[in-house]
């Protein structure tokens, strides 16, 4: 089971997991990025490339289930506005063990933050700007090369 | 040749895309962005640090110096920020 | 935020993992472990040793929040019977980086395996038996040691 | 004191728990378990193979030499397998 979403609905957790834990496995994973209440942000809003963002993340996700043989794999990202304390992204992995499991899940949030097109912008007190990409973010990635 | 622009490239230049039929000499995606430079203010402004500049041809990521020649489709925007 | 639950109740995905969300934090990271369906077992029980198992828990969970300055964790373990595709334990984290959160969902149900005092019984075709302890689990423990 | 069993040693004992008052010469987990193989068949079909066997006194992990003076609960298990 691959599953691949790109909208502006909000993400719904029990549906999702579901999807993933029907595939019969012994352990699943997964990791929600969520808007930061902590740190001034008002309001995120995502951009994407229609079409080439969901063929990347087929991609990824078809990549990570060769590599883990993963069960079934889900990659939801919201794109739009969104409030602190509301989903952006959910990635789900299900494995016969958890070591795999947790293992995709990381491997496909590293990578879809460098291979995927979104692009995040911000607002708080001092205006809206788009987020620059961060060079952690690519050393985190390149670990699973 | 289709180009989309993204993020903050798309406002600098104006529009999220346009239709463009680049000369014979631009053949890389850096040449269509040297090229492109020259069309308004707004495209100068968007691509006047060629390091902040990432693309894609026929939606495949690429570096700025893959060929661009038979391409439908070019996109340039900022580096990613999903996730 | 700190919850440890031992209980046969089934365990709700969406109740447990918004208690963590909420914390505000920018990743949630969970695992769940789920009666395989593809392995010819019936039934599961699981024997815990009240009291301590809640406290091995607890411990498990402090350290893990210390550790990794998580901002919320949840570890809920059922006990009793269990049908295949039931899930048998959640743990989730939430922290501000996703490796944090990651990381701290993998020590947890690592450490949970050979720290907490839980006993799985299975039942097959061919009868009712005890689960034997294994090596890979005490290896996988011993990685965050 | 009070003893505990779990899965299948608390099935072989046939209680899943006891009061016992072990005499002075029981001094770890191991002299407890060679006194309680005493009490039963059951008993020493449970203890018969000490790899087999895990303990927790007063509800914290030891290992079987650890001591058992002083303890009000010791319990007695195979290998933890839960998650």
């Amino acid at each position: 089971m691959i599953r691949v979403r790109v909208s502006p609905e909000p993400i719904d957790m029990a549906t999702e997991l579901a999807g993933v834990e029907a595939a019969g496995a012994g352990g699943v994973a997964s990791f929600t990025g969520i808007v930061r209440a902590d740190d001034g942000v008002e309001l995120l809003e995502l951009e994407h490339y229609p079409g080439a963002t969901e063929a990347a993340l087929t991609r990824l996700t078809e990549e990570a289930i060769a590599r883990w043989g993963l069960l079934a794999a889900s990659v939801v990202h919201r794109v739009g506005s969104m409030l602190p304390g509301e989903r952006i992204v959910l990635v789900a992995t299900a494995a016969p063990h958890r070591t795999a499991a947790l293992d995709a899940c990381a491997f496909l949030i590293d990578r879809l933050k460098t291979d995927a097109p979104f692009w995040k912008r911000e607002t708080r007190a001092g205006g809206r700007r788009w987020v620059d990409a961060r060079d952690a973010d690519d050393a985190a990635a390149r670990r699973w090369d | 040749m289709r180009v989309l622009y993204f993020a903050w490239v798309r406002e600098a230049v104006g529009v999220d895309e346009e239709q463009v039929a680049p000369p014979a000499e631009v053949v890389t995606v850096a040449d269509l962005v040297a090229w492109l430079s020259g069309r308004s203010e707004g495209h100068a402004r968007a691509f006047a640090d060629r390091s902040r500049l990432r693309a894609a041809v026929d939606q495949a990521f690429v570096p700025l110096d893959a060929s661009v020649e038979g391409a439908t489709e070019v996109a340039i925007f900022p580096p990613v920020t999903g996730g």
